[in-house]
């Protein structure tokens, strides 16, 4: 039997992974597939959760995890094209209109 | 111990594929070894018998969210971004911000105490199969966040068309 | 309602219609309604004198003009003696200038102007005297300080004219500060500001203490030296005489009403007023009668060595209204009345003989520039030397019996200083008629020293001024009749009527000293008066060329009396200039700009600051916000993991 | 609930006062921008109207109460215990009646000068008599509070937008200063509501005794709220901006009525709500008070600018009102109150007197005046008028409130009253210096060839001198408004237990 603790870990492993990339790229893409991947972290703990537990309500959430991702790779994609078509670049430095 | 050897093997495969994907210059490369890693988690969640879960994973994530993102790396033209510096500031920070982040975390899971179990046993799941349980939940219990995740991608739905097109006036 | 409240009150009815309708409609007919207005004042004040005399009281409220708490005062009117005695002088003055004025004024420009501020004045200052409270006699106090103000400043396009107006009022500003804590005390320690109660119950608390400002002083002292405060300031008296010379800047017929006849004694009126309190008091009388001296005795040395004729005559005004304060400050307040009233008509004759010169001199005042006058003009240079010799104290004349009467008092009274100030006295007696006669011999006598075109110009005045100056020197001949010392008096089967009829109010001091002292001190005076004269005649008419040789030789003494003893200049340096300093350098330029604004802006710009450090970390580049909120979670958990 | 008296025969004549003038910035809010004219007439008419209603409050008040009177209320908040409840008793009805007669001298006065964004000046105008009369009134602490800041809008826009060429400056500076200081009274209020047991009604908790050390905090947060709005001395800088760079109507509204708030709120909550600490304060307040005096008077005498002068001279003034309101005597407080009146009505109508030479010769330089009274005689009368019953003189207004103001103050305490007192001498010096500069002496080339007052002109001013002669002849008319409430106020600050009132070298002991 593998231990809940693994699955947790691969988890946690997933996730600064994805956190890595997030804080590293430029490329505002993979910076997307980083959010991705750290959601997907987490689905995995949740999903372990659930089956440790026997609860349906990991599933439940994981459900939705993956709906609202979805959502949110359609308006974020659809940011970028935008950006992309205003400022002819995916690198995030360049866009800086926050600087104070 | 057969268990744990496939554990061993896919958790070797998600890790390896997850560095791949942060790690690739070209956005569609890292877009393929997602879409690997994808099929490696929908793998492990069989294991963890969620057998819809893992369906949607393949459907949803690799299938339809992935192509989506394949097909704004194609539409961008990202040629000369490749050539370019890939980080941002110093990647050193973040790796060791990331790294204690997740000694910290692993440390914390030693102080995990299992609470009191619930009522869907893996033989209950079996017997139901897993989609109707999770459907039941879903249309009893979770009907009204359903509902609004329904919206959500409705909105969703609205909002990307209207930001991606192009504005007829210009 | 009393008939006599009209008294004030027609010419400010007067005033209202002069200033309203003057300068459309009424122009050069302006001075009818004033003249009216005060004439009936008069015949009012008149029937008032034969209702007092006739052992009358009248004591009336008009309505309530102030309650707060327990402070209640009222325009109210007291009629007694006193009061009856100042109205007769001040609408008999104020008629006689307002008919004057009617060919002085004539054509000017301000016509009406003219006639309503008198009439305001006239008004204000009958407040003042017809006042039952304290707080109305302040009411006219201050309204007579305004028309002052006005017609120093009459003349507003000269700086000279608008400068001395303004440093009339602001140095009277300065008395009325003590006069109204004066009134302050009075109310906290009476309880009222009504005279009758605070006079009756002043003298049970002669012996008490009033703790102020941390101090414990004698009660009655106290009231009296601040409400003397005020005196000073309205009667131009050592060290806020500085206003008065300067206000001959006035038209003269102004000088005369206001700045000799009427309003600057009302400094007097008030040391009358209350002598109740007053005489409970040695040290206030004390500082009352050596103030009086030594301004006297002060302005009378400046006065010797002026070449201006109105100031002159207003030094000399100085001087002899430190006489009145003199006797007062001996307890003869009815001497000091008198003095006031003899004073107001050969004072404001002396003036609008002036008036009249200057009329005829084309608005020339240097007396060094006249000479031989008389010749052009004789009613004015009769009525003058008239004058002269009244305040020069020549037997049978106003001058002397009033004079007579405080050298008497002073030399024969109960006060401590009483002999050193009839020393005072007598010498500013002889200085008196020293300066006097240096004007007349200057003016009227000798050569003409001005130009052509003034010596072709020369006129004697119009009727309706040289009426006035007869009417006058009949006053100044006969004024002082009412008050011949019983000495003389006895044997002419007259009595001192003045002093007896103003017992009930001011009481009557009887001089402790022989017929032979009083006398001596009569023969004293009158001598003092003759040489003066004399050595007049003598440097002026006789040795002319002996004044300019004395300046030589005295060049010093000469420079500081000329110069007034420098005290303009010395308030100009100890107190103008160091709050316009203040004012510029420490207040705006330190207090309000380095400290206060800088406090004020310190805090702004100090979060400016912070906040410009604080830009920096809005890098605007989304991964440093998110590495910034990573470490927010590995705190977070970082806490979680130590508990 | 706390007694009040209802005379208003079921009119609601306070609400009517407060939003007729709402009302009519909505009706101009309707109206076409270019058409100037329309947009004065309906601004002044409705300023009359405003007004002719107010007149009955002068007339029906109960002068024999103290209870508020004209009560209106209605539950606005009920979860939060909120209501609009409004009222007036002596200490705040003249005040209503002073709003109301001044903007419609404002109106008058703006006729010609404001030439740009006509239709916003007026709405902003009529906004400001709204919530002024809406402070006045509220009996009701949050109501109170939102009138107080609705306040700040309408006069930071009224500097900024019609003022002087520094003016942004100087509605920034207005604005901060204020706003800071009614956050902390903000704070002050909430804590008074939670200790009174939730409620925001002032009268209410007029009934509550609160402990020592919490009144003195609660002072002090007051205190940083009034004391900006009257302004007291440290904290004055503000004033000389805001007054110079303001529009004529700015500046009479800012002097007339804004300034008056500081000092109404120590009397309407300071003083009843913390008397305690009110007690115990006096002397530092008494301090300030005459430093203001003082200084404000100073420092007028090195002023070159008109309208700074007289805006320090305020500084002045003012400080004669508090020091009269902290005399906590009778006649202290009720020269007070009748000083904030004639403050109002004096230094409001110096702005008003200002602004018509301001128009024509469109510079503030005292030195290049001079000589106006010889172009100009009806306007010099007029100003000279005022000038006097500015410095004080009897018979004038300025006499009775000064002349109460330091009895009470010389009764309270005499070194305040007599330094205090000192500021007449200094009064005197800069206004006769000011009118001798700019009235007096030769003709300026500038000022020559000026048309005197128009009827326009001379109709606002003569409100302002009638009401300059009849307080100063007859103020009993004014003070008979007060007396029962200043006694009941007086009563609630000087009854009680007290800890030691601090160094009070007023007592004056009678041996």
């Amino acid at each position: 039997m593998v231990p809940l603790h693994w699955y947790l870990t691969l988890s946690a492993a997933v996730f600064m992974i994805g956190m890595f990339g997030f804080l590293t790229r430029r490329n505002i893409i993979i910076m997307f597939m980083s959010l991705e991947l750290m959601l997907n972290a987490v689905n995995i703990s949740l999903v372990s959760f659930s089956h440790y537990l026997q609860d349906m309500r990991g599933h439940i959430l994981v459900f939705f995890v993956i709906t609202v991702a979805a959502a949110e790779a359609a308006i974020g994609l659809a940011i970028i094209i935008t950006l992309f078509r205003n400022k002819q670049t995916a690198h995030v430095d360049e866009m800086n209109e926050m600087k104070g | 111990m057969l268990q744990q050897l496939f554990f061993g093997y896919y958790a070797f495969i998600i890790i390896g594929l997850s560095l791949l994907v942060v790690t690739r210059k070209n956005p569609g490369h890292s877009v393929m070894w997602m879409l690997l890693l994808f099929f490696h988690i929908a793998g492990l969640y069989l294991f963890l018998n969620a057998e819809f879960i893992a369906a949607i994973q393949v459907i949803v994530y690799a299938g339809a969210i992935l192509v989506l993102f394949l097909f704004v790396v194609l539409l961008l033209n990202l040629r000369e971004e490749i050539a370019l510096r890939q980080t941002v500031g110093s990647w050193p920070v973040a790796f060791f911000m990331c790294a204690i982040l997740f000694v910290a975390v692993t440390a914390a899971l030693g102080a995990y105490v299992q609470g009191p179990v619930g009522g869907y046993s893996i033989d209950v799941i079996q017997n139901e199969t897993h989609a109707k349980a999770l459907g039941k939940l879903l249309y009893t219990e979770y009907l009204f966040p359903f509902e609004i995740a329904s919206l959500i991608l409705l909105v969703a739905v609205v909002g990307a068309v209207v930001l991606a097109k192009r504005k007829l006036r210009s | 309602m009393n008939s006599y409240a009209l008294i004030p009150f027609l010419p400010l009815a007067a005033f209202v219609i002069n200033i309203l309708f003057g300068r459309r409609y009424l122009k050069e007919n302006a001075h009818w309604v004033s003249i009216l207005a005060v004439a009936a004042s008069w015949v009012l004040a008149v029937s008032a004198l034969v209702d007092v005399a006739g052992g009358n009281k009248i004591n009336f409220d008009l309505y309530t003009w102030m309650l707060s708490g327990g402070f209640k005062v009222s325009v109210g009117f007291l009629i007694d003696q006193l009061t009856v005695v100042m109205l007769i002088v001040v609408t008999t003055c104020s008629t006689l200038i307002h008919i004057y004025s009617v060919g002085y004024m004539h054509g000017d420009s301000g016509y009406y102007r003219f006639f309503s501020y008198l009439s305001l004045f006239t008004f204000s200052m009958l407040m003042l005297v017809m006042a039952n409270n304290f707080l109305q006699l302040y009411f006219g106090w201050e309204g007579v300080g305004l028309c002052s103000y006005f017609l120093i400043g009459y003349y507003f396009n000269k700086k000279s004219a608008s400068d001395a107006g303004k440093k009339a009022f602001i140095v009277n500003r300065f008395g009325d500060f003590g006069f109204g804590i004066g009134i302050f005390v009075v109310f906290l320690t009476f309880g009222t500001v009504y005279y009758e109660p605070v006079f009756s119950q002043a003298a049970g608390l002669a012996g008490a203490t009033y703790n102020f400002l941390g101090y414990d002083v004698h009660l009655m002292t106290l009231i009296a030296l601040l409400l003397f405060c005020g005196s000073i300031g309205k009667s131009a008296q050592m060290p806020l005489h500085v206003w008065l010379p300067d206000a001959m800047e006035g038209p003269t017929p102004v000088s005369a009403l206001i700045h000799a006849a009427t309003m600057v004694t009302a400094g007097v009126f008030l040391v009358a007023r209350c002598s109740p309190i007053f005489s409970l008091s040695d040290t206030a009388l004390m500082v009352v009668a050596l103030t009086g001296a030594i301004t006297s005795l002060f302005a009378a040395t400046i006065g010797l060595v002026q070449n201006d004729l109105k100031r002159i005559i207003a030094y000399s005004t100085v001087s002899q209204l430190g006489y009145m304060f003199l006797a007062c400050g001996v307890g003869a307040y009815t001497a000091g009345i008198f003095h006031l009233y003899t004073h107001a008509f050969f004072k404001a004759l002396l003036f609008l003989c002036a008036g009249s010169v200057m009329h005829a001199m084309g608005g020339e005042l240097d007396i060094q520039k006249m000479g031989n006058l008389k010749k052009y003009m004789p009613v004015t240079y009769m009525t003058m030397l008239i004058a002269s010799f009244s305040i020069s104290g020549i037997p049978g004349l106003a001058g002397f019996f009033s004079k007579d009467e405080i050298l008497w008092m002073a030399y024969a009274g109960e006060s401590p200083v009483g002999k050193f100030v009839w020393a005072i006295g007598t010498v500013v007696a002889f200085l008196t008629a020293f300066y006097s006669f240096r004007l007349i011999f200057l003016t009227f006598h000798g050569k003409f020293r001005g130009t052509h075109e003034q010596e072709h110009h020369l006129h004697e005045s119009p009727k309706s001024m040289t009426i006035p100056l007869m009417i006058l020197c009949v006053g100044a001949v006969a004024a002082g009749w009412v008050g011949i010392p019983a000495l003389i008096g006895e044997n002419i089967g007259v009595h001192n009527y003045i002093a007896e009829f103003m017992k009930p109010v001011l009481g009557h001091p009887e001089g402790h000293g022989t017929h032979g002292e009083e006398m001596m001190v009569m023969l004293i005076s009158i001598a003092v008066g003759l040489s003066g004269i004399g050595l007049a005649y003598f440097m002026y008419i006789v040795r002319p060329e002996l004044p300019e040789r004395l300046t030589q030789q005295f060049r010093a003494v000469h420079r500081v009396l000329f110069n007034k003893y420098y005290v303009d200049e010395l308030y100009s340096f100890i107190i103008v200039r160091p709050a316009i300093w203040t004012a510029k350098n420490v207040l705006i330029g330190i207090t309000d700009a380095r400290i206060i604004e800088a406090l004020v802006n310190g805090v702004p710009n100090a979060i400016g600051a912070l906040s410009s450090g604080l830009r920096k970390v809005q890098t605007g580049i989304m991964q440093h916000y998110a590495t910034i909120m990573a470490t927010g979670i590995l705190i977070f958990v970082a806490i979680m993991l130590m508990r | 609930m706390v007694q009040t008296m209802d005379n208003t025969m079921g009119f609601p004549i306070l609400s009517v006062l407060i939003f007729l003038p709402l009302a009519g910035a909505a009706l101009i809010l309707l109206m076409n921008r270019a058409n100037d004219k329309a947009i004065r007439v309906v601004s002044l008419s409705v300023s009359i109207a405003t007004f002719i209603v107010s007149l009955s409050l002068f007339t029906g008040f109960d002068k024999t109460t103290h209870l508020m009177q004209f009560v209106e209320r209605y539950e606005w908040i009920p979860s939060l215990n909120m209501s609009y409840y409004l009222g007036l008793d002596g200490i705040s009805v003249l005040f209503v009646l002073l709003s109301t007669l001044v903007t419609i001298l404002c109106v008058l006065i703006s006729w010609e000068s404001i030439r740009t964004k006509t239709k916003e000046f007026f709405i902003s105008l009529l906004v400001m008599e709204g919530a002024m009369i809406g402070v006045f009134c509220s009996l009701d602490f949050m109501l109170f509070y939102i009138f107080w800041e609705a306040m700040l809008i309408p006069m930071y826009l009224l500097i900024g937008v019609w003022g002087g060429p520094n003016r942004v400056y100087a509605a920034v500076k207005f604005f901060l200063y204020t706003l800071v200081g009614s956050v902390l009274m903000l704070v002050g209020i909430i804590v008074l509501y939670f200790y009174a047991g939730r409620t925001f009604d002032i009268l209410e908790l007029m009934t509550k005794a609160y402990p020592y050390k919490m009144q003195l905090m609660l002072f002090w947060a007051f205190f940083a709220a009034f004391a900006v709005k009257v302004p007291m001395f440290p904290v004055h800088t503000w004033l000389p901006d805001a007054h110079t760079e303001a529009p004529t109507a700015g500046s009479v509204i800012l002097a007339a009525v804004l300034i008056k708030m500081g000092a109404y709120g120590f009397l309407r909550f300071s003083m009843p709500l913390l008397p305690d600490a009110s007690r115990a304060m006096t002397p530092v307040m008494l301090t300030l008070s005459v430093i203001a005096i003082i200084y404000g008077g100073i420092i007028c005498l090195a002023q070159t600018d008109l309208k700074r002068l007289i805006a320090y001279s305020s500084v002045s003034h003012m400080g004669f009102v508090t020091l009269g309101i902290f005399a906590l005597n009778t006649q202290g407080v009720e020269g007070g109150i009748l000083q904030m009146l004639n403050h109002g009505v004096v230094t409001g109508a110096l702005f008003l007197s200002v602004g018509v030479i301001y128009d024509r010769t469109h510079t503030r330089v005292i030195a290049d005046y001079g000589g106006v009274a010889s172009v100009m005689p009806i306007y010099a009368s007029l100003f000279m008028v005022f000038t006097f019953a500015s410095v004080g003189l009897p018979a004038t207004n300025g006499f009775i409130g000064e002349f109460l103001i330091l009895l009470g103050g010389f009764k309270a305490n005499q070194w305040a009253g007599v330094l205090a007192a000192s500021g007449i001498i200094i009064g005197a010096g800069y206004m006769l210096w000011l009118y001798q500069r700019v009235f007096f002496m030769e003709t300026s080339p500038k000022v020559a060839g000026l048309q005197d007052m128009n009827m326009r002109e001379l109709l606002t001013l003569l409100p302002m001198v009638v009401l300059v002669f009849w307080i100063g002849i007859y103020p009993n008319v004014f003070l008979s408004f007060m007396h029962p409430s200043v006694q009941h106020l007086l009563e609630r600050v000087n009854g009680g237990s007290a800890p030691a009132v601090a160094a009070n070298i007023a007592t004056q002991i009678l041996r």
